[in-house]
């Protein structure tokens, strides 16, 4: 498989330069780190917005970086969590003395590492609160639920929400219940590759698609024949509505998220089904965003996220952004 | 005395090289019941470490103390912080001490318990756990015995074959997770077996 | 090859609808075509903007229908002009009085359907003008040089210079003068497979990558073994860098634009390379945009834009936009 | 007489069937120097003309009026406006006539006129010119030869196989483009020839 890349070993270090050289004006690296900032980092009387992972989610999660959403993006290696030492730079570059919330997907490696940097955030005397984001449906238990697209929609709201003046037990709080009202799942329909060793991350037969898919290729719920896009949107959300607990009156935002190689046409295509089909159920779409936002390499296929709006989440969601990745 | 300083570095610098040997065959059990990259991230972080052994060190503790802080800055993922922090309590629990049987087994049951802690894992769980445990449970039988130190933990490591993932990425498997080796205990395998031979070696 | 449609033959009636399923304050679909517009065309006291071509570019061109940007765009099946009955309905919605400009990208067939249009315009006395995009430097001779990623600067300044509530020639104008300061190439990794045969659109072998290929598949310059990206990046710039005739005082701006398939952070490498090249050469970059803008379905590769700014230039460029697939 | 509303009819109608049946060895003859849709342009258009022709018409004028019109809007791509000019201009040049031979020669100049207007094209650049342009020069010889019609395409059709493009996307292949016949002048020629047929077996 052929990709636009020079050494893999190099790959994190050179996007990490080649979006600081694109975006020279409103972002920064920290030196000898992997982490990119606010230009203006710290933001005085803001608390710091912190998100990360392993890279290959792009535009997640420096595309992020702006005036109402992110301070700071810490990037693992290619589906590696990124290092304590890394968050914490990240936790130091930011922090104000308005505190430092950390979001985090719900992955062990994710989970452990920003705690370390919590700790060591501690030990310094900077405040920091977490929240950890599980929205993706496809894991039956809600503990073990991993964090996939729905963590956009922490970013934005949160972010308005700092960026507003809260404090940081109030911005915790927002970025809670965003997660709480947040549901995703997603399908495969096709691997990514791994540009360290150059071969797919998973596999999938040429007639298959994997539904419920994690963001690195995890399992699924289970491996289907080819769907048509109907069909398949007709699946997604069937399964997440019953999770959604709508009262007649909510209002909710819907995000149709690519994984990387699957063409916008489709994308469209797919959310035609999915608009319609929440018509047809009553369900009162506030809200839609369909593209590229939390994706794995060049992985085919999409993810469907729905969250419950109140009136507060509308008016943070409205806010605006500067961030690259989700101006508004 | 079990190891030394001199023992201790040789440890670390053969399970590097195992690990670089090893790497694409880790990265492929975790490609069956994860995210594919234990091989790379390991071979990574101790290829940090192999290179930052060639100072001087005053005892064992001071080395795998530096071993601690390199892991968790390079290794990445949920390896980095679980052996980070196995290698961070090992090298506490024996601060001050010549490392004989008795002080190993007291490292290995902090590591294990910093392990358990950090992963908020049990045994049974298809994890690197269900290397540590067992061979901690061998060692407090008395005596330290390098080629049943190395069979305990192979065995250890073979038996989390059977087992149902519910820790980790491998979790997401369930049941699809049977049937395959946890690449945490198989390089948690290799750790001790690489142990076993500089030891079995010395003596 | 998997996609994530229904039937092939609906596919752009289903992208249309999705789009606007997901935009429906911003954009509407004029009923029984394939024109979309601005949700308050025709804009009173304002030159319309049309652009439009076959589909499969997107987010072009729908992306770009917003205040600040166009007025409509005018979808044909994928990879084929649409016909002269569909521009001119798009004519007709978008026309206040003020005229309509047409941004018609070097294709026979886009030239012809456009131009077709503008004669039917004409005998309903609707006053149109039309720019050809031909930025392609792949292509020897000028005249056939081909439209492709450039059209979105034209798209964005040309809007801009129109919301300012500058004249239809102005407008005209202002969108040549990009046009002749704007100049780009690309490379194709993989081929984007055709919705209807599901066959690639054309052959690239295992180890093999075509530089100058056009945004259908169309051939390059010629197919080379495999390059790295900083190799990909420096061929490009050596080429593009010569039609430009920069003076020292000139600023430009740059576009990295992904083909499709090709994930962002392969994108953001290469974009390392060409700033770091730009800033050896001495070349003031003034703006940079990295991302999927000129698409073709799934093809991997990307391309790369230079546009030589002025004053005005700068400010159009600056100017806001509501795109959703260019905000400023 | 050469042919009525009826035999214009079943023309257009076998046009389609040829179409359809060769829909994949035209996008095939695209694909090679172009962008793969040729077969799929026409064979969705002329699916459409087929559909609209079961109505009344007065004369062959109106029927490909008709045509025109369809074409126009439902074939896209470059052959759309060509292929939609040539039938409006024939249209306009037998209206109020009956198609003999002589009128029949007219209607294929006004054509090629008309394609080459909106292509700018002329002959000898690798496009469906160079097959109505060799079929007007016999048409002009004089006696009508349905056989002949049909062999004079098919040379012509042949004969681009070794052009350069200058004109339209097969341009963009350069000298690549030689040794492909282009899918433009296979059209044609199925379009001639299906005339041929209907008009030797109406004979
Ligand atoms: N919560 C946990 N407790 C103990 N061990 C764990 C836990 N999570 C993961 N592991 C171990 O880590 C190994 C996976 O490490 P690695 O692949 O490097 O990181 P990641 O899972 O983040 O990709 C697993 O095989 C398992 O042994
Ligand atoms: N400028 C032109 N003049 C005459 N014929 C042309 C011109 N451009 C293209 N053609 C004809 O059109 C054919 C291609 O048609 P088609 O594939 O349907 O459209 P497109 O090129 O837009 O994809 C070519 O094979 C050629 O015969
Ligand atoms: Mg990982
Ligand atoms: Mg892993
Ligand atoms: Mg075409
Ligand atoms: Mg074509």
């Amino acid at each position: 498989m052929k990709k636009l890349i020079n050494d893999p070993e190099q790959i994190i270090d050179e996007m990490l330069d080649g979006i600081v050289a694109g975006s020279p004006d409103d972002v920064r690296r920290l030196e000898d780190t992997t982490v990119l900032v606010r230009k203006d980092a710290p933001v005085e009387g803001k608390v710091a917005l912190i998100s990360g992972g392993g890279s290959g989610h792009e535009p997640a999660h420096a595309g992020y970086i702006g005036k109402g959403m992110l301070d700071g993006a810490v990037s693992g290696e290619v589906f590696t969590s990124p290092t304590p030492d890394q968050v914490f730079e990240a936790i130091k570059a930011t922090d104000s003395g308005q505190g430092v919330l950390l979001v985090i997907k719900n992955y062990s490696g994710d989970v452990m590492n920003f705690d370390m940097a919590a700790e060591l955030a501690e030990s310094e005397d900077i405040k920091t609160a977490q929240v950890i984001v599980r929205d993706d449906i496809a894991v039956d238990d809600p503990e073990s639920r991993r964090g996939v697209a729905g963590t956009i929609f922490v970013h934005k709201i949160a972010g308005a929400k700092a960026e507003a003046g809260a404090s940081l037990e109030d911005v915790q709080q927002t970025a809670q219940k965003v997660i709480d009202n947040t549901r995703t799942m997603g399908v495969a329909l096709s691997p990514c590759i791994m540009p360290t060793s150059g071969e797919p991350g998973f596999e999938l037969a040429d007639d298959e698609i994997e539904l419920g898919i994690g963001i690195h290729g995890e399992a699924g719920i289970e491996k289907r024949k080819h769907m048509t896009a109907d069909e398949i949107a007709t699946e997604l959300l069937e399964r997440l509505l019953p999770e959604m607990d709508l009262a007649d009156s909510d209002e909710i935002a819907v995000m149709v998220n690519g994984m990387g190689a699957t063409p916008e046409m489709e994308l469209n295509v797919f959310n035609r089904k999915v608009q319609s089909l929440l018509a047809e159920k009553g369900v009162k779409v506030y809200d839609t965003t369909v593209g590229n936002f939390m994706t794995s390499l060049e992985m085919a296929g999409c993810s469907l996220t729905l969250l419950k709006l109140d009136d507060e989440l509308k008016e943070l969601l409205d806010a605006p952004s500067s961030a690259p990745a989700f101006k508004k | 005395m079990l190891i030394g300083v001199e023992e201790t570095i040789q440890w670390l610098k053969n399970y590097n090289d195992k690990l670089s040997e090893q790497k694409d065959y880790l990265s492929q059990l975790d490609r069956a019941i994860g995210d594919g990259d234990h091989g790379i991230n390991m071979a990574r972080g101790f290829q940090q470490v192999a290179d930052s052994l060639d100072d001087d060190f005053d005892d064992v503790s001071t080395v795998l103390k530096k071993t601690a802080t390199t892991v968790m800055s390079k290794v990445g993922g949920a390896s980095g912080p679980l052996y980070g922090t196995a290698f961070l309590k090992m090298s506490m629990a024996c601060k001050g001490k010549e490392v004989d049987a008795g002080v190993f087994a007291e490292m290995v049951e902090a590591a294990l318990g910093g392990i358990k802690q950090r992963g908020k894992s049990e045994e049974g769980e298809k994890t690197m756990v269900d290397v540590w445990s067992p061979v901690l449970d061998m060692l407090r039988e008395g005596e330290f015995d390098a080629e049943r130190l190395k069979k305990t933990a192979e065995d250890a490591m073979q038996n989390t074959e059977d087992m149902t993932a519910t820790k980790g990425r491998a979790s997401y498997f369930k049941e699809r997770s049977q049937g395959n080796l946890d690449p945490g205990a198989v390089s948690s395998y290799y750790l001790f077996a690489e142990l076993a031979d500089v030891i079995g070696k010395g003596a």
